[in-house]
């Protein structure tokens, strides 16, 4: 009988000190964010055996999102959506004892007004338009930079020569994007210059395009060319025309284009996916001098393989800059350089720190 | 008129004509090379099979028709694998038509014998037996012409179910995260998630042993690895078209992001081969090799052409 | 009726597979003919589509259900509105307002995105310790990213002239990205063989019924 | 009015975008997405442009009797089909002026869009798609010429990698005793693919990501503005 009332104090006891030693289990906001997360901490100065986190479903259901042995720690919750409570509780138990706790607690993820998880986005955002932006300002000074030459631009006017010499028309594709890729712009930006030669020499330019807005685009593109070069009259709006939204349906219509009008010159300047040989392919077997380029890495082998002339990469982008000769385009070119330097010894830097087993440098651009 | 002459025309011709028969022939007879299996392959092998039976496992159908050829015998076999190993597969679709897609596969597996029409009947069944039946602990069902089991006494509901498909890929599977049954709240026939006993204990994603998407793009399996498994801890396996295999290797690392690929038609054939299975993707294979050949040798020689043209216009230009 | 309208169909795909397989002798009427089908149809299927799964579900059942809380949508609407002036030529400039928000847009997300994932990570993806997985394919292929990557990205740099010593990793670049190119040609193949083993089971298997 | 508006426009826009990157908190955190939906909404206005080109351009050909006017012919016709029985019975899920047409449906086994879907656009795209398998085998056999070493390199990688991607590879050099397993084909290809072949990958996006940073930039600054043409 002692024993049993000596148990019951003591599981008693135990229970209370087990609870009143239980110091904390808060719940914070995570500072400085979307809203997304929440920092869960608690500090227990008994032993147990286990401890628990739960957290309330939207069904009503508790379920266990951390299991430890701990008696303190934090976790970061990132599961959680901005101004909505969420609801977590803590359960401890020591099987010798028999005794457990258990805490409730609530908290509402707040949206703040910067998110500081995006600070290395913000600086090196920074760090390439503040270089882009002062090249471009130096340059308008009058300041000059050096950019080397990049034979598949020069080759254009040639093209274009060609296709007047011989009378037939000049094919420019702006990739199969809408204008939510830059890639159809900047290959509209190539068109600009284009056409405006073609004005001056007097070549019948085809642009057929997949997408609505790349057709007003490229309307607006050619029609002003025509007027700076002084044809305003010669230009023509049907010769810029919609096909089809369709990927395939759109390149069957280029390949009766290419086969019926016999186009000297091909340009395919923008973003281009699996049709890129189909279009290189059938160009080749008319005959026409072929200028191709695009930023997706899994169509280029193609291109380089199928035309004279391919813009790899960055080329494409910075072909409208290059050819404008206009000094604050070229300035900003150099702001890409400045980017290919600091990329580079990023990666210096960042592979000897991860040798010498730092990480935070890699951490920190590990972004989401 | 055209720039192409007749001669360099009948050549081309002859090209694909040459090419076209490769690809045909093998379909029609195939011959049987095996392929051996490379380790990405392996790992998702490993992983269907050490699952234990009676998990509950999602492959998430993200390809439409147009990927069909190189994606479907995947989805086969891994049906096929995770049924032998006693796993209970759902399926959700990321693209609109990967809902039919699902379908598509299951039907085919559940078919019984007698709803194969004759004409899928095998006439020499006992030949690709003997390729198989190294591991049918979990049931003996029937066998079909490519030697596919047929599971005629999968239940829908119980042994399988397919979600449908949810717009928004990473908001979805960000959603299935905190909760699948809100997310889904009917399966893509329209019937309640609580009346289908598959689905009792299935809250979140990590209930899920594994999850396998069948991805033609985007979004896909990228976009599981991103959520899924980054967020929610989930393994993650899949299965690609080739083209776009490569950029997914990066994902296999020491954290685990993506265990093991499959990338295009040899990757379905490799995992046919671990299953002891003569399927559709080791046919299509075939039809593969003969054509890889094929352009080998017109590589070859076009280069013995090109060699010639050279070394006649250097006499020529000698003789000058 | 609907298994004969099926068989129908069948001889259908049948014949606009070979309408279309017949360009590449050259062009012929039979390509001609599935050619402008082909635009016409995909032209339909893309506006009808739009229509049913754009414009309904984004703009006009929010907006026509509950405008007080979609309110915000009449923008969009209004700029649509817009682009079609271009209908009638001495306005067509009033088009250049939609055009200046989804260039803005564009502009902005995808120096934002671009940004992110394809500099930043790529970055960091590329800080690794040769050394870690001792294995002599491991470290070797390691030595291979950082050199690729480092020499590729000064193959496209500008301001320079590439000569002498300058032209080393420039050139070293250059055989990356040839090594590349052949890997990517490659390896493409098998994904476009696949293509064509799609169609001749197609036209083996629906068609012919030679396989199963 | 023409063309600085505009110029403003972008400008605001494109900063109002970078803005929501970093400030989650509303109205900021919502707007990019806000302007993604906008886009698909002017998106789908903007069709009726490009559909009616494309009418214009045929109409004009036949009117004129123009070389080939027959096929155009039919390929105005197979539009208005298209968008007729689309705009009647509606495509898929999704009802149309007339409802689902169950009849039509149980005559033609699908709703009369969904069967010009599955029994012509399908196959025309399918087969239009396969024409590749021709085209990358023409592109072997005239462009991997051994001329140069850059050439050469472009040519022996396409080789090794086809090699290892089949059973050819296997067949090759499957019999290599273990210590010379490295010189196993499909082992180089895989480690072409993952080595080499991702460098280079890496290299090509990292520049144009600085080209996309740059070009942006320069659209956002209004230095770039030929796609707003011309005028004042």
């Amino acid at each position: 009988m002692r024993r049993v009332i000596l148990l019951t104090i003591s599981i008693f006891l135990s229970y209370f000190s087990l609870h009143s030693s239980l110091l904390e289990f808060q719940i914070r906001d995570f500072p400085w964010d979307d809203g997304k997360a929440l920092i869960l901490e608690w500090r227990l100065d008994a032993d147990s055996d286990s401890l628990r986190i739960q957290k309330l479903d939207p069904n009503g259901h508790y379920v266990t999102i951390y299991d430890t042995t701990k008696p303190s720690g934090t976790i970061m919750d990132d599961d959680v959506q901005p101004d909505e409570a969420f609801q977590y509780r803590l359960i401890v138990y020591n099987r010798a004892t028999g005794d457990s706790a258990m805490v409730d607690r609530s908290m509402v993820p707040l949206v703040q007004w910067y998110n500081t998880q995006k600070t290395p986005l913000l600086v090196m955002m920074l760090l390439l338009s503040g270089a882009t932006l002062y090249y471009i300002i130096a340059s308008k000074r009058g300041k000059e930079f050096f950019i080397r030459r990049i034979n598949a631009l020069d080759s254009m006017e040639e093209a274009i020569g060609r296709a007047t010499e011989k009378g037939k028309p000049i094919l420019f594709i702006p990739g199969i994007g809408d204008l939510d890729d830059i890639q159809t712009i900047a290959g509209l930006t190539i068109l600009s210059h284009l056409a405006t030669r073609a004005a001056q020499f007097d070549a019948d330019i085809i642009v057929p395009v997949r997408f609505s807005m790349v057709l007003t685009a490229a309307r607006e593109v050619v029609k002003e060319a025509y007027t700076r070069a002084e044809r305003a009259d010669a230009y023509r709006s049907d010769r810029i025309f919609y096909l089809t939204d369709d990927q395939f349906g759109y390149v069957a219509g280029i390949d009766g284009i290419m086969v019926r009008e016999q186009p000297a010159a091909n340009f395919f300047l923008g973003s281009f996916y699996a049709e890129s040989l189909i279009l290189a392919e059938t160009g080749f077997s008319t005959g026409a001098i072929q200028t191709a380029g695009t930023a997706m890495p899994h169509q280029i082998p193609f291109f380089v393989v199928a035309c004279d002339w391919t813009l790899i990469g960055e080329e494409l982008f910075a072909a409208s800059a290059y050819l404008s000769r206009d000094a604050q385009q070229l300035g900003s070119l150099k702001g890409h350089d400045f980017g290919k330097l600091l990329c580079i010894s990023l990666i210096v830097v960042g592979v000897i720190l991860e040798y010498a087993g730092i990480h935070w440098l890699s951490n920190i651009f590990n972004i989401g | 008129m055209s720039y192409i002459n007749t001669h360099v025309r009948w050549e081309r011709m002859t090209l694909f004509g040459i090419l076209f028969l490769a690809v045909m022939i093998p379909l029609i007879l195939p011959i049987g090379w095996r392929t051996d299996v490379s380790p990405h392959v392996q790992m998702v092998y490993d992983l269907v099979d050490k699952t234990p039976p009676g998990s509950a496992i999602l492959i998430s159908f993200d390809y439409e028709p147009s990927t069909m050829p190189e994606l479907k015998p995947m989805a086969m076999s891994l049906v096929d694998h995770a049924w032998q190993k006693g796993h209970k597969v759902i399926a959700v679709a990321l693209w609109p038509m990967g809902v039919q897609m699902a379908n598509d596969v299951f039907s085919e597996l559940t078919a019984s014998p007698s709803e194969i029409s004759s004409d899928e009947i095998p006439d020499v069944q006992t030949t690709d037996v003997k390729e198989k039946d190294e591991s049918d602990e979990m049931m003996t069902p029937a066998v079909s012409a490519n030697s596919i089991r047929r599971y005629s006494s999968k239940r829908y509901g119980i042994d399988y179910v397919n979600l449908g498909f949810k717009s928004g890929a990473m908001v979805t599977i960000k959603a299935m995260g905190r909760n699948i049954r809100e997310t889904f709240p009917t399966d893509t026939f329209g019937t309640p998630i609580d009346s289908l006993p598959i689905m009792d204990n299935i809250v979140h994603l990590r209930d899920l042993a594994y999850i396998i998407s069948l991805s033609a793009g985007d979004p896909g399996l990228k976009q599981w690895i991103m959520v899924a498994h980054d967020n929610f801890k989930v393994k993650v396996s899949g299965g690609t078209t080739a083209v776009s295999a490569p950029g997914f290797l990066p994902y296999i690392n020491n954290r685990n992001q993506l265990r093991g690929l499959m990338g295009g038609l040899k990757g379905a054939a490799e995992y046919e081969k671990l299953m002891g299975t003569f399927g559709p993707a080791s046919i299509k294979m075939d039809s593969q090799s003969i054509a890889h050949v094929i352009i080998l040798v017109f590589i070859a020689i076009g280069n013995v052409r090109s060699f010639r043209r050279r070394r006649k216009q250097r006499q020529a230009r000698d003789k000058e | 009726m609907a298994e004969i309208m099926t068989t129908i169909g069948v001889w259908i795909g049948v014949f606009l597979t070979f309408s279309i397989f017949s360009f590449l002798y050259r062009d012929n009427p039979f390509y001609r003919f599935a050619e402008q089908v082909f635009v016409g149809l995909s032209a339909a299927y893309g506006f009808i589509y739009i229509i049913y799964n754009v414009l309904i579900p984004n703009l006009f059942t929010p907006v026509l259900s509950d405008m007080s809380q979609n309110w915000l949508l009449i923008i969009p609407g209004i700029l649509g509105i817009l682009m079609l002036v271009r209908i009638y030529p001495p306005a067509e400039w009033i088009s250049r307002y939609p055009l200046a928000v989804v260039i803005g847009t564009s502009a902005g997300i995808s120096l934002m995105f671009y940004l992110k994932s394809d500099f930043m990570n790529q970055i960091a993806a590329t800080m690794i310790n040769p050394f870690a997985i001792p294995s002599a394919s491991a470290i070797s292929g390691s030595f291979l990213i950082i050199l690729g990557t480092i020499c590729g990205v000064y193959f496209f740099y500008f301001s320079k002239k590439q000569e002498g010593l300058f032209a080393i990793p420039s050139k070293i670049g250059i055989w990356f990205l040839m090594i590349s190119f052949g890997a990517s040609f490659g390896y493409t193949v098998m994904a476009r063989i696949s293509l064509l083993i799609g169609r001749i089971e197609f036209l083996l298997r629906d068609w012919l019924h030679i396989i199963k | 009015m023409k063309r600085t508006i505009p110029v403003i426009i972008t400008f605001v826009v494109g900063m109002l975008v970078i803005i929501s990157e970093f400030v989650p908190h509303k109205p900021f955190g919502s707007i990019a997405g806000t302007l993604e939906n906008w886009f698909l909404i002017i998106a789908g206005f903007a069709i009726i442009l490009g559909v009616l080109s494309l009418l214009r351009m045929s109409g004009h050909k036949i009117n004129s009797k123009a070389p080939n006017w027959q096929y155009y012919l039919a390929g105005i016709i197979s539009f208005s089909v298209m968008v007729l029985v689309g705009v009647l019975w509606g495509m898929r899920e999704s009802r149309g002026i007339f409802g689902d047409g169950e009849n039509l449906f149980n005559w033609l086994g699908a709703k009369p869009f969904d069967y010009l879907f599955n029994n012509f656009f399908i196959h025309l795209s399918a087969t239009m798609f396969s024409l590749l398998a021709f085209y990358i085998a023409s592109a072997a056999y005239r462009a991997f010429i051994i001329r140069s070493f850059e050439s050469n390199l472009l040519m022996i990688t396409a080789v090794i990698i086809m090699l290892g991607r089949t059973s050819l590879g296997n067949i090759m050099t499957g019999w290599l005793p273990q210590n010379m397993q490295f010189l196993h084909l499909p082992r180089i290809a895989d480690y072409i693919m993952i080595y080499p072949n991702s460098a280079a990958q890496r290299a090509i996006m990292i520049s144009a990501a600085l080209g996309v940073i740059g070009s942006s930039l320069r659209i956002i600054l209004g230095i770039e503005r030929s796609y707003l043409g011309g005028g004042n």
